[in-house]
């Protein structure tokens, strides 16, 4: 039987698992919050499972084509079908998707973000699962646009109801951003669907038949798909959803929000947007990168102006998704092999910024980068970790950032035959100036939080803690080092991190075949 | 004048095809029982009505659903004037069950409001019988009679509430408009009958097509018009949202629904078969009434505090959405498609709205207020009412996977079939448009998910019977039309006219 | 025909085990790092054990290495090209680029791994003692040794990936030790401005990086089969001539730019000084001898890429020698006018670099390198000096002023180490310095820099006075402040830093009984120091003929060239040494030789005719197809005759420095104090002596006022003002710009424009609805007459279009 | 034959009722207006029956007729309600619901 098309149920059941956890869940009764937890959490770790197992099936050697592909009747009326399968691109996201679902569920076992309710919060994450990892399977346009949209409502609800104070105005925003551009993304696949003869939904297909759209169809066409998946990415200027996002969102939120959301968008790009439309990928790449490097500089500055802790994270993932982008819009296998790198890496590394940011926050009950200092000295182990996420961050070599970060920046240097050299050189120097904005705020960040002594008001170690010594009980009993839990949850981060900083090829074994693939109908 | 007279004289009744018009006739008589029984039973026991109008719906089903299994092909009475074809068997059905799930709705909130029961399943079920008829009429006379059968129960309906001036003034606002936007379509259909001289839908098509003179012209636009006043499109909505505030809500429900739905028939049914000719007349208008409709309905929805009255503008923005690819029904092979797109965006739009309304109705027998701020805090302390609601209100925004997104998907597709540049532009305003609705969807969610409930009573909601099946039945229909659209776009695929441009 | 010559010329190269497997090197150090994160707490000795054993471990292996590629040299005949150990691996490859990891071994790479190996060594173990009962101990240890495997790792790097891997980590731990006492915000804000300056050249780094290689890969590929990042390739292809001469220029310069921040060389030199915030050690090692010399050691490692790009035998000055000059005179005269000890070495370390980088600049390769090995040696015993004083004399304060003083009795040990390696740094004959120093000014001058030479000498007339001065007011006159044993409750940061984590047992300890002698854990290294800065001039002794010059034979790469008789001539005046050795290949040869260098020489490169000849024959071997083995890799260099003169001259110089600067400093810190002595104790006694004294006195004032605050200080002074306000203004002011811009930029452009767009255009939805409401009236007449109107406006339009 | 004339009036007819629906505040004069309105529409089907000399204008005439009368009817049974509820007739009071 043909290898590429053994075991296809893998893939179905590792997608839908989840639900069927929401089923049983929501036969448990909201008082139980100890099995909801558990009955969560073991979902997510069979669904994790299912997925550990989709990579010892996973055939390496042929990881540029799809696998495990099924493909059955869905809507016939519109020729779309359910056809799901993947390839060296989609693996490690799809596989990134379910670890950090796990670990997010690990970590709300003791960090229930008010008002409680572990029932709901643990569905919707579960829902959101199903989306994220559905949205990396699809190979019909239909399909994908339903996953992708199914992440929506979940992600509404967990920043509008569990977040922070300003939650209900940054969880309208997102959606509102989202939605317009999946809309008019919408409009866009429709419009290619009818162009190729209204033949077939198929991602295979379209990509086989779109390059024979006229030019300026395709770039028409391209707009839409361009707007569908800028906002998610997020790019300057369809940004602003992001850092309210972000900020208010609970800690779970903020992290799969920057560990897998914000891939959705760069993803598409490089599995529809560009393969299926050539010539307007052609057209656009360069406006793509001016507005990624823009997104580099500008994410930077945004950082420099941060007051608080995790806005600034938030905006630190402009910058680096700008840095996607940029490798995405060379056009080349080189740069998107960078960009897909960057994606996984960036994964690791914000998530864990966010981690960390949720476990301050929880302590020190702010996020105000003034009010926080000597955490080294309160909560050595948070402050190192803090440290190392922000050398990670910063592109230091030897951490899995980098190899995202560098070979971006490098393929800038030579796109696409066709793409005029000189801009994207000088967007290369632009970017390399980014890698020392983003080690300015990064090491600024680590510098006033953690270096110094702490502050009084958190019990430091200085005399006129005494003014308000009732203020320092209500924090000292908070301020306490990393937890069982918490260690748990970050290990595997910490541990990816490194990995891939010192073994790359890991992932660019698995990516640099299927990107390949894609190239070839760019002409690259 | 004599040779009428002779017409007359030797005239035969035509052969009836009983099992064609069984649904209709079994409605009637449904009807007749209703009336005679409340004569009879006593007030304590009138609830037997709801179950009698219920049993009849489901009665009318049954022959529905032979009529759909039999193999016979379209059956057409009276000489083409009232044809029964897959078009007009499927949207039989979905008014046949919408009406059952009103029903269902209604049945608690009469009982215990202190007015005549009796009538109000007679007016209802009449109205039921129009649209019946509605779907079969392919004349202009019978078209009338249906659309007049149709609507002036509803008139009645309206203005239920007898001593309540809201209700008054609803019903009275109703009946004007609709007398007079039925006079002006009338007078349309005169101009229609002068120049082609025939009443039949097909004869017109004969005529009405090449060049057209000023007086095809206006006749076409005043009979869009008066449907467009049916389907509530703007600007011919005013009605709609003082209605729908005023009238009793389940009667509010009835109208967003199903009298919405004849509007869609009846305008459908004239443009594919009487005046695909005229299409440049009608895509046009269509093409600025649906834009507007869309457009307006939602920044007017917008900044609605009243829940009913926010509902009442969003399905006139739903009805932009199903106006949308009328613009180019006619524009090359597209037609198909587009009919398509309405009949699966009425189904799927009966199913999601009744459900809302449902959730209304459960709500407010708790809160007794219209105000959307009354639903603060309701996932906290309804949580089933409160999830049912959200995927109500996410599938009316048309958020994959409920089934409001497949309405939405194939009005978009079929805009985009035809592939003209107002198509396309249309397509963007609708994309556009679906985003600006999230706005007061989205704030009814918020309300649900993320506010306090308002005077901090949290004693849970009891849901009577008939609403918990409503409920059910619309939510599981939601949801499935949502995972499996394959199901609403087939009705939407047979559900085509026979000896139309589109058939 | 010169193929088959070179063939001849081979034999065998001998290898061995620790030359195969150098790469090891830096690993050993990263395993200890990992070790001593995880489990150094628990050790008997917190950790520091792993450290030292793991970086003498490294030192064994450095040491085996070289020395089995002394026998590799020995076993090769004169002339030929002694090949690099070169191994590597695969370790990524992506979108057809192959990225390898491994080792490139030669006598350069040699030469810094056994040096950085040897002071790391000494260096951790002096630290046991000084940081004794450090609170971070631990960390320390740790972060000492990542430092080394990171500065060992870019040694060994085989291809430029590498070298990045190994120079960030370095940066990354500069952070880490000068931050080590990141309780004291001004520590923390000198690792943050050493990481952000450091960090601003490596832009260079990366775009030149990334130039290069896409513009050698190809080249790379098809005739060495390495990729555009390996340095043995990248050296082959820049002598090639191929090269399109932009490609390579720019990809010099932004190399250049990285080794600027890095080597702290003008204008981006002012984050070293202030780096001096770290622990003694620290800036031994990072700041004297190893990372900074980073920047150095990539001129040297790709000196190909530079010797091209920057056209060096081609001019009379270019980029290099320029930014190496000035920080040659900049920081010598910035290290006059400091009072903080270690402010002192830090400046003479700029200058000292900038020798280096002028030295390469002008084509010394050689003798620079070789200042890299001697500098090291004395630099750090200086540090370490320095360190032991203020750890066991001043209470760790740099003040020289204000608590040092008369050292010299009490710390022989310090002194005379102190001394020596004075002597080596301002080049006086038989120390090291004098060796290496000397031969950059000679080769210098001798390549055609001969403005760069004078600026060589005058470089070293100053150095020899700073460092008089220094050592002047600290070992010599009366012990004062702290030495003195006196309380002192202010000190600079560095000493508040060490209140408050040194033991304060120890520190008690001297407070007790005064200044002393430090014990044998600080004594050892600084005496073998000494020894090193005593003797090391001897492995490249030019003055004492060929066969003393070990260094040149072992380290310096042998490009096998093609010369004519007719250049051998220019060669003779030139002291080019190679001809008369290579002279019978090269008769073969020489014809096909120059016909080559007719069509290809680019004219323009070659402003003076005998260099243009070298360039033309490099070229003309090499580049036109398959390099031979052994040729092609490094440019042809030629020394400069060593002559007694000119060292006479330079030693004069360097003594009269030292005189003048004994003298001065005599008459203005000492004879002073002397003068209130004599004041307080004996006034009535010896009046003559008393007014002797006094007109004495008056001679001093008015010599130190006109003379020394007239010329020598208003001079410093002003470069001293000019280097705090404007060149560290600019360098800190750049983050504060930064910081302001992005502000801005964030209240008025994002909230305001782009954020406020998107909310703006929900306000607009709404403010529609608003406008809308009057059409819901509620008044049935005014919806009729707008259904009849709207029907009949429709009607009108369509008719018209239509008919 | 007369069929111009009598479309002429019927057009004339249809003008004055519209107006009369949009002019009177009288729900009793509205509803006039609007049996004018169908009325006209009833000359325009018999015109035109006379001229296509067909029957079905008749037919659909007599249908109009009908369903006027129902109309009326329903009309002024509302027209009723509402005078009970608010002592007035006066369409311009019937406003509460608007926005």
């Amino acid at each position: 039987m043909d290898i590429l098309r053994d075991h296809n149920w893998v893939l179905s059941v590792g997608t839908f698992l989840p639900l069927a956890g929401v089923l049983v869940m929501l036969f448990i009764p909201k008082a139980e919050e100890q099995l909801q937890k558990a009955v969560a959490l073991i979902t997510a770790l069979a669904t994790l499972g299912v997925g550990v197992y989709t990579l010892t099936l996973f055939n390496y050697d042929r990881a540029g084509e799809m696998q495990f592909v099924a493909q059955t009747n869905w809507i016939s009326v519109i020729k779309s079908t359910y056809y799901i399968g993947i390839d060296g691109i989609s693996l490690p996201l799809y596989i990134l998707s379910m670890v950090i679902t796990v670990l997010v569920m690990i970590y709300s076992w003791d960090h229930i973000p008010s008002p409680g309710n572990p029932k709901a919060f643990l569905i919707l994450m579960l829902v959101l699962q199903t989306g994220m990892a559905g949205t990396f399977i699809s190979q019909d346009l239909i399909l994908f646009f339903v996953f992708f949209e199914l992440v929506l409502l979940p992600m509404y609800f967990m920043i509008g109801v569990w977040g922070g104070e300003n939650r209900q105005y940054a969880s309208l925003k997102f959606f509102l951003y989202t939605m317009f551009g999946s809309a008019l993304m919408l409009v866009a696949f429709l419009a290619l669907f009818f162009k190729t003869g209204a033949e077939s939904f198929a991602i295979p297909y379209l990509v086989e038949n779109g390059g024979a759209i006229a030019k300026n169809t395709q770039v028409w066409i391209f707009a839409g798909m361009f707007i569908g998946f800028a906002v998610k990415v997020p790019m300057f200027p369809f940004h602003t959803w992001l850092p309210d996002a972000h900020t208010q969102a609970p800690t779970q939120g903020s992290v799969i929000l920057a560990a897998v959301l914000l891939k959705l968008g760069t993803y598409g790009f490089i599995r529809i947007a560009i393969p299926m439309l050539p010539d307007a990928a052609r057209e656009w790449a360069p406006y793509i990168g001016l507005l990624a490097v823009i997104g580099i500089i500008y994410g930077a500055l945004g950082c420099l102006a941060q007051t608080d802790m995790k806005r600034l994270i938030a905006f630190s993932s402009v910058a680096h998704m700008g840095f996607v982008m940029l490798g995405i819009s060379t056009l080349t296998s080189f740069g998107m092999n960078a960009a897909v790198f960057g994606m996984v890496a960036h994964g690791l590394i914000t998530g864990m910024l966010f981690f960390v940011a949720g476990s301050v926050k929880d302590r020190y009950h702010t996020l105000e980068i003034a009010r926080l200092g000597g955490m080294l000295k309160q909560v050595p182990h948070l402050g190192w970790i803090l440290g190392f996420c922000a050398m990670a961050s910063l592109g230091l070599p030897g951490l899995a950032g980098f190899w995202g970060e560098f070979p971006a920046i490098l393929s800038a240097y030579s796109p696409l035959s066709g793409l005029s050299e000189v801009t994207f050189r000088v967007y290369m120097v632009i970017a390399a100036m980014g890698t020392v904005l983003a080690a300015a705020y990064l090491l600024w960040l680590f510098q006033r939080t953690a270096f110094g002594e702490p502050k009084p008001e958190f019990g430091g170690s200085t005399s006129d803690s005494h003014g308000h010594h009732d203020h320092d009980d209500a924090h000292h009993s908070d301020i306490h080092d990393v937890t069982v839990y918490e260690w748990v949850a970050w290990t595997p981060l910490l541990v990816g991190i490194v990995l891939f900083g010192v073994m790359p090829n890991l992932l660019f074994k698995l990516i640099d075949p299927a990107v390949a693939a894609i190239v070839t109908h760019i002409g690259g | 004048m004599l040779s009428t007279l002779f017409a007359v004289a030797d005239w035969v009744s035509p052969a009836v095809d009983y099992h064609a018009i069984a649904p209709e006739i079994i409605v009637a008589a449904g009807i007749c029982v209703v009336l005679l029984a409340d004569l009879f039973i006593a007030d304590r026991s009138k609830w037997l009505l709801s179950t009698v109008a219920g049993f009849t719906l489901l009665g009318a089903f049954i022959p529905v659903l032979t009529l759909a299994l039999s193999d016979e092909g379209p059956r057409s009475l009276f000489d083409g004037r009232y044809v029964i074809d897959d078009f007009s068997i499927v949207m039989k059905g979905l008014f046949l069950l919408s009406a059952y799930v009103i029903v269902l709705l209604s049945t608690t909130h009469i009982e215990e409001g202190d007015y005549y029961q009796g009538e109000y399943w007679v007016l209802m079920l009449s109205s039921i019988l129009g649209m019946l008829m509605m779907t079969s009429s392919r004349d202009l006379v019978s078209i009338f009679v249906a659309l007049e059968f149709l609507s002036i129960p509803a008139y009645m309906l309206a203005a239920w509430r007898k001593r309540d001036a809201k209700s008054n003034e609803a019903g009275v606002k109703y009946f004007l408009l609709g007398v007079f936007a039925s006079a002006v379509m009338l007078y349309g259909m005169s101009l229609l009958y002068g120049v082609a001289n025939s009443t039949l839908l097909s004869g017109l098509a004969a005529e009405i097509s090449g060049e057209l003179t000023a007086i095809r012209v206006l006749a076409v636009v005043f009979v869009v018009v008066g449907f467009a006043f049916k389907v509530s499109a703007v600007p011919f909505h005013t009605w709609a949202p003082d209605t729908y505030e005023g009238a009793p809500t389940p009667v509010t429900a009835f109208l967003s629904v199903a009298s919405k739905a004849a509007g869609f028939v009846a305008l459908v049914t004239v443009l594919y078969v009487a005046v695909p000719g005229a299409s440049d007349v009608w895509q046009p208008l269509i093409w600025v009434l649906a834009a507007l409709t869309m457009t307006v309905g939602n920044v007017m929805a917008l900044r609605q505090t009243n829940i009913v009255r926010m509902l009442a503008y969003s399905s006139i923005a739903q009805g932009g959405f199903i106006l949308m690819p009328l613009a180019v029904a006619a524009e090359g092979n597209s037609s198909a498609a587009v009919l398509r797109s309405v009949v699966t965006y009425l189904i799927v739009y009966a199913a999601t709205n009744l459900g809302m309304f449902g959730i209304i109705l459960a709500v407010s027998r708790k809160t007794r207020s219209g105000e959307v701020a009354s639903f603060g805090g309701l996932f906290s302390y309804a949580p089933g009412i409160g999830a049912l609601a959200t995927i109500f209100l996410a599938s009316l925004a048309g958020i994959p996977p409920l089934g409001g997104w497949i309405g939405k998907f194939s009005a978009f597709q079929a805009v985009l079939e035809a592939g003209t540049t107002w198509g396309y532009v249309l397509a963007v305003i609708g994309a556009v448009n679906s985003v600006i609705a999230f706005g007061y969807y989205g704030n009814v969610m918020r309300e649900m998910w993320m506010r306090p409930v308002p005077n901090g009573d949290t004693s849970p909601i009891a849901t009577p019977a008939p609403l918990k099946l409503a409920l059910g039945i619309t939510g599981i229909a939601t949801l499935a039309l949502g995972i499996l659209p394959g199901v609403a776009l087939h009705f939407g695929d047979i559900a085509v006219f026979t000896s139309a441009f589109g058939g | 025909m010169f193929a088959e010559a070179s063939t001849v010329a081979h034999e065998a190269l001998s290898s061995g085990w620790f030359l195969e497997h150098a790469f090891l090197i830096p690993i050993i150090p990263a395993v200890a790092f990992a070790l001593i994160i995880f489990f150094g707490k628990k050790l008997p000795m917190k950790g520091s054990e792993l450290g030292v054993l793991s970086m003498v471990a490294s030192l064994v292996f450095s040491v085996g290495a070289a020395l089995q590629w002394i026998t590799r040299v020995n076993g090769a005949t004169e002339e030929q090209f002694i090949d690099p150990v070169i191994r590597s691996w695969t370790w990524w490859n992506s979108g057809g680029f192959e990225f390898g990891i491994g080792q490139h071994i030669d006598g350069l790479s040699l030469t810094i791994l056994v040096v950085v190996a040897f002071i790391s060594s000494l260096v951790q173990i002096y630290s046991l003692e000084y940081l004794r009962g450090d609170r971070r101990y631990t960390h320390f240890f740790a972060s000492l040794t990542l430092f080394s495997a990171g500065m060992l790792n870019m040694v060994v790097a085989e291809n430029m990936i590498q070298l990045i891997l190994g120079w960030e980590i370095m940066g990354l731990c500069s952070f880490m030790l000068i931050g080590h006492w990141w309780e004291e915000g001004a520590n923390s804000r000198a690792a943050l401005k050493a990481f952000f300056t450091t960090r601003t050249g490596d832009i260079g780094l990366l775009v030149g990086t990334s130039v290069l290689f896409f513009s050698a890969n190809s080249w790379t590929q098809e005739h060495l089969g390495v990729s555009g990042f390996s340095i043995r390739g990248l050296s082959a292809w820049a002598l090639t001539g191929n090269p399109g001469h932009a490609a390579i220029t720019v990809g010099a310069v932004a190399l250049f730019i990285a080794c600027i921040g890095k080597s702290g060389q003008f204008p981006l030199h002012t984050w070293l000084p202030d780096a001096m915030a770290g622990p003694t050690p620290v800036s031994s090692l990072l700041h004297s001898s190893t990372m900074v010399v980073a920047g150095v050691f990539l001129v040297a490692r790709l000196y190909p890429v530079f010797f091209e790009g920057m056209n060096i035998f081609g001019s009379g000055v270019n980029l290099i020698t320029l930014i190496g000059g000035i920080t040659i005179v900049i920081a010598a005269a910035l290290a006059f006018v400091q009072t903080d000890i270690k402010k002192v070495l830090a400046y003479s370390t700029v200058s000292q670099l900038g020798y280096m980088m002028m030295g390469l600049g002008a084509g010394a390769w050689m003798p620079a390198v070789f200042h890299i090995f001697t500098h090291a040696f004395f630099k750090a015993c200086l540090f370490l000096a320095a360190g032991s004083i203020s750890h066991s004399a001043s209470h760790h304060s740099f003040e020289m002023k204000k608590d040092m003083g008369g050292l010299r009795k009490f710390m022989p040990i310090t002194f005379t180490t102190w001394i020596i390696s004075t002597l080596a740094l301002c080049g006086v004959f038989p120390f090291a310095g004098f060796f290496s120093k000397d031969e950059i000014i000679d080769n210098v001058g001798h390549n055609g820099y001969t403005v760069f030479m004078v600026v060589g000498l005058i470089g070293a007339f100053m150095t020899a006075a700073y460092m008089t001065r220094a050592t002047y007011l600290t070992f010599f006159g009366e012990p004062r402040g702290a030495s003195a044993g006196e309380s002192h409750d202010d000190h600079g940061d560095a000493h508040a830093a060490h209140d408050t984590h040194d033991a304060h047992d120890s520190h008690d300890a001297h407070a007790s009984h005064g200044p002393h002698e430090s014990n044998l854990l600080i004594t050892v290294p600084l005496m073998i120091l000494a020894t090193l800065a005593l003797g090391a001039g001897l492995f490249n002794a030019t003055p004492f003929g060929e066969s003393w010059e070990r260094m040149t034979k072992w380290v310096e790469p042998r490009s096998v060239v093609v010369e004519d008789m007719a250049h051998a001539s220019v060669g003779e005046t030139r002291g080019v040494r190679t001809e008369d050795t290579v002279a019978p290949e090269l008769m073969m040869s020489a014809a096909p030789a120059e016909t080559a260098a007719g069509e290809e020489a680019p004219v323009g490169e070659a402003p003076h005719a005998a260099e243009g000849e070298h360039g033309a024959h490099a070229e003309s071997v090499c580049g036109t197809s398959t390099p031979e083995i052994g040729t092609c890799y490094a440019p042809q260099l030629h020394h400069a005759p060593f002559k007694w003169s000119k060292a006479a001259m330079s030693v004069i110089i360097v003594l009269v420095g030292m005189l003048l600067s004994w003298l001065i400093s005599v008459q203005m810190y000492t004879k002073k104090s002397g003068f209130f002595v004599g004041l307080t104790s004996r006034n009535k006694l010896l009046a003559l002596g008393y007014g002797f004294l006094v007109n004495k006195y008056y001679l001093d004032h008015l010599y130190e006022k006109v003379i020394v605050h007239g010329i020598a200080h208003p001079i410093a002074k002003a470069a001293y003002w000019v280097n705090q306000n404007i060149l560290d203004g600019i360098v800190n002011g750049a983050g504060l710009v930064t910081r302001r811009v992005a502000g801005w930029v964030y209240r008025n452009v994002d909230q305001r424009v782009v954020d406020g767009a998107v909310n703006g255009s929900g306000a607009v939805a709404r403010g529609t609805g608003n406008a809308l409401r009057p059409v819901q009236s509620g008044k049935v007449s005014q919806y009729g007459a707008l259904l009849f109107a709207a029907a009949a406006v429709a009607g009108l339009v369509l008719i018209i279009v239509n008919t | 034959m007369l069929v111009n004339q009598f479309l002429i009036l019927a057009a004339v007819l249809f003008c004055i009722g519209v107006y009369g629906v949009i002019a009177r505040r009288n729900a009793v004069m509205v509803l006039m207006s609007i049996e004018l309105i169908l009325n006209s529409v009833n000359i325009n089907f018999l015109a035109f029956a006379l001229r296509n000399g067909s029957i079905d204008g008749h037919v659909f005439a007599l249908y109009i007729i009908a369903v006027a009368a129902a109309e009326v009817g329903v009309g002024l049974a509302l027209v009723l309600l509402v005078y009970r509820n608010r002592k007035s007739i006066a369409l311009d009071e019937l406003s509460e619901m608007k926005g």
